[in-house]
């Protein structure tokens, strides 16, 4: 393993220094050990906050979310491993700005665990909180078992709608309304071509051949539904969307919003290949795409690989899609 | 023979389970590694580290029993705030919270502390016994300190048990499907390889049971007249 | 080698066609092989028309730069070779709105044969063309031989710089002033831990140990300086710094642009731990940094590593980093 | 014997060098891997495999042998516009373009062509002989068709003299430091290693002598009286 670090028990704190050395002007921590980070500008008084956190590892998940039209705070763990519920808790008090918090995170044991409990505790302080658990990983669980799916890119989805609702003001359970229809509506799969490496151990999150891929492999190196010789973009493109369109199934006529997330070392010229591929089977399905993302939007360090998530469109999520938003790490102009 | 643990010993077997845990890195991060993400080794290994150093700065005139554990319990879930150690640590803390008030720890109060932390570990973890967790060795452990206690056996002879009937749980894992955690996901392909976090559970045992015997054997050998 | 393609022949085509599907709102292509890539909106008349190319496996480097408040037209290559002169001849027509265009692309053999030759036959036909090259690598030759240094991230500076003077209508030679100015203040340099592969025959760019690092190492896989066992971020950010002050000396109170570039593999997490070490050690002397940019600015596919660049600011060029750009691939707001 | 070169011998000829550069193309990836970026044989193997496809295509009727050489030219340039495509490229295309309004080419025409191709991708690349470029072959193999021309040599024979002139050219510069492209980089470290751009330099007069002997023979073969 290679990576530009110090002592490896500083990996977070070394990182965390230098995101808010570098973003001072919008981004400020709570806590010496800047575990709970929110925006400058926090609490805003009167629209809901928006909290999210997990591991380290996957940057721009989670921190590098929070900003305008997004979220306003992030409860950051060390590589992999969930923060614990007294950082959550420092950052649900900031962010409440008088109409209650929305949880925004993925369906990890120890996330759930810890923000139900942060949960808890910020209720016994008389703060209002709801949570969505985002759930949008087919190949982690089959259809009927939905609530043991991981969440993975997919989970932009949930913060792009629900920041832009919260920024017009609407209540607590309106805002949750349009995180839990988005995620209704939004489905995920990823292939990996490589595993990451631990910073603190040095090793390698799985082991996979010369000529391999993991079909369904979650963004922790947790396995997938397959093993495979590795494809070309057409064929992989085409196992994703048939697991995709199996379980949320779309219409001719149909606007989709797009989503192609790179791991970590794969290249952007790759990204596009695969999104090629991707838009040609929805356009052979007379299934629009009205918002192509093309990026890294939820890493796992240096794993190669992709994922692909599509969320169905309808008015209401188009327009908050549409929404502009800023943060350090993520800008999208109106 | 000794009938009651002092807040000197309990401090000094959550530091004996420390070292359990240290020497067990590489085993609880390999189980880990099978069926879920294999940090259990780092991440219980840095919750204890920090349970060391928290209670290397007690003053243990101030404490009971109880509120080491306690302690124990919040540094964990802070220190190590993976599944296990969230639910361990909170596990820990009522635990703890439930026998606060009582100076020296007997059997009994042992025995109810430990069905506490059962309890609470399976409430938020909405987990059973069974289902391929911590909970089979730890309620397995608290089944027999029940039992021994009904019995009238010693503080010993129960951690004896206790520590037995743990193991047992942690082996038995091997032949069950998972229903928890990362482990859950893996469904019929889970049996076969036994549980990283029943491992940890029969750990606990483990140092109680060695601990208790060490202050036995020391007081036998301080005052070989008793 | 794996990646995500289909014909490695088609490589290019494939990216090509997948960039133009997702970004058809903001580019065009002038021929049927996309290799002439500009502006929706060009030309816009009046305008100094700014162009760049080369090789492609670098994105966003160059494609990526073309926007608002950037670049009109790019001309793109095949996977790390110059696209042609007949291209970027093209790209400069169209973009020409009668102020005449300025070329800003990195100093490699075949891109200076092309440009200089897509100048000479646009000058013929009455358009004004002037070049600016970047050469920002201290590590591929040595002082007094600045002419040979080859181009890196540091380009992204003369592309913002010149790209903001050309949207105030400043005329060819002003921007073309600036773009110096830029060129004259930035120094760069990398290290790497990983080759990249070449789609066309699967071959590692480079070879190199499982615990080594090269020091200066080029985007294309060009040999640096030493090779050497992989140290501390601490220790090579003061190894590339010294090597920075050693040829652009920076006094104590003096104010600096920062831009850690990831190669393609290295998560964003370790380039901001080098942020970290980067600013302490300029912190350390005084030096402080008014725009640090941190994440992928020039890659080389999937290579692991980073490369620092440092670009010494005045007023002028302080207010030109801190104009608003916007492309499909990056963002930046007032 | 061969005094001229046709419009069809010219293409035959082109043919013929796409030929040895697919034969070639691991020796001239290799080669340029050691001093430079390694897609030498990739990029004259697509700029020759262009170059076939767009001579496939021509009327031959319509062209003349310095036209010929002239659309290799722009078709090199375009197809491989690496540093040695588009010197090459153009290289060919003045050469083509100095003599194409010759309808056959005689050694001296051969020979004026080939000094414009040497001048050409002097004054494009900067660069002279002892640069170890391509030019240290090509100026090689021009010098010595001039020679041979102001001897009376017949086409053959200077294309065989031409031929070895550029092979030692070639061979040459391994002694040579770089002056010029990636391998200026390297300063006295190049020195050492042949350069793979003078590899393709001489490949272009392998293919003039190979092709010119073998219409020699055909010809031979075809009328023995003469
Ligand atoms: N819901 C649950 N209830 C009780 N124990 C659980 C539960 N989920 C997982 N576990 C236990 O936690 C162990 C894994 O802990 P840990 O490595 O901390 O999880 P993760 O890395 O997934 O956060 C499992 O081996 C199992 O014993
Ligand atoms: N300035 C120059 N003038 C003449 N020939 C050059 C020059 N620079 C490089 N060459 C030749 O080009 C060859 C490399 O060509 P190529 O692989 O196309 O370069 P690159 O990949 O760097 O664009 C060298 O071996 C050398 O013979
Ligand atoms: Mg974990
Ligand atoms: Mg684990
Ligand atoms: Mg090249
Ligand atoms: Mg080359």
């Amino acid at each position: 393993m290679k990576k530009f670090m110090n002592e490896p028990e500083l990996f977070e704190a070394d990182m965390l220094e230098g995101i808010l050395l570098a973003h001072d002007n919008e981004l400020q921590s709570l806590t010496a050990d800047r575990r709970a980070i929110v925006r400058l500008t926090s609490p805003a008084v009167g629209k809901v906050g928006l909290a999210t956190g997990g591991g380290s590892g996957h940057l721009p998940l989670f921190l590098g979310y929070v900003g305008k039209g997004l979220l306003d705070g992030v409860a950051v763990g060390d590589v992999f491993a969930s923060p614990s519920a007294s950082v959550m808790l420092d950052a649900t008090r900031r962010i409440n700005g008088g109409s209650g918090v929305l949880y925004l995170y993925g369906n990890y044991g120890g996330d759930v665990l810890n923000f139900d409990m942060a949960a808890e505790m910020a209720r016994a302080e008389g703060i209002a909180v709801e949570s969505v658990v985002g759930a949008d990983d087919v190949a982690s669980a089959p259809k009927g078992m939905e609530d043991k799916r991981r969440g993975i890119a997919g989970l932009f989805y949930l913060f792009k709608v629900a920041g832009a609702k919260a920024d017009q003001g609407a209540s607590l359970s309106e805002v949750k309304r349009v995180a839990e229809k988005a995620k209704q509506r939004t489905r995920s799969m990823g292939v990996a071509f490589s595993p990451c490496y631990l910073p603190f151990n040095g090793k390698e999150s799985f082991n996979i051949g010369e000529n391999e891929m993991e079909v369904g492999m979650g963004i922790h190196g947790e396995p997938g539904i397959i093993r495979l010789p590795v494809e070309s973009s057409k064929r992989i493109v085409q196992r994703i969307m048939e697991a995709i369109e199996g379980d949320l199934p779309l219409k001719s006529g149909a606007e989709v919003s797009v989503l192609i997330n790179g791991l970590g070392a794969t290249s952007k010229e790759e990204l596009y290949i695969v999104y090629r591929d991707v838009h040609r089977w929805l356009a052979e399905r007379q299934i629009s795409v009205a918002f192509p993302y093309v990026g890294e939007f939820a890493t796992s360090m240096e794993m190669a690989g992709m994922s692909i998530s599509i969320m169905e469109l309808d008015e209401e999520l188009k327009e908050l899609v549409a929404a502009p938003c800023d943060t350090p790490f993520w800008r999208q102009d109106p | 023979m000794i009938t009651k643990l002092s807040v000197e010993q309990t401090i000094a077997i959550m530091h004996r389970l420390a070292d359990l845990v240290n020497q067990a890195t590489d085993e609880l991060g390999s189980l880990d590694a099978i069926l879920g993400d294999g940090d259990l080794g780092i991440s219980m290994g840095k919750g204890f580290g920090a349970i060391r150093k928290t209670l290397e700065q007690v003053d243990s005139a101030k404490e009971t029993p109880g509120s080491v554990l306690a302690l124990a319990g919040t540094t964990l879930a802070s220190a190590a705030p993976s599944t296990l150690g969230t639910l361990l640590g909170w596990g820990f803390l009522k635990a703890g919270n439930r026998v606060k008030d009582v100076p020296e720890l007997n059997l009994e109060n042992l025995a109810a502390s430990c069905r506490t932390m059962v309890d609470t570990i399976s409430l938020l973890g909405h987990a059973r016994m069974g289902d391929k967790t911590i909970l089979d060795a730890l309620s397995a452990g608290a089944d027999a300190l029940d039992a021994a206690a009904k019995q009238g056996d010693s503080l010993a002879q129960a951690c004896h048990f206790a520590r037995a009937a743990a193991w047992e749980g942690f082996r038995n894992t091997i032949h069950l499907q998972a229903k928890q955690g990362r482990a859950g996901r893996y469904f019929e392909r889970s049996v076969g390889h036994e549980d990283a976090g029943a491992l940890m559970g029969a750990l606990i045992f483990e140092a109680f049971s060695q601990g208790i015997d060490g202050f036995g054997a020391t007081s036998a050998a301080s005052s070989p007249s008793e």
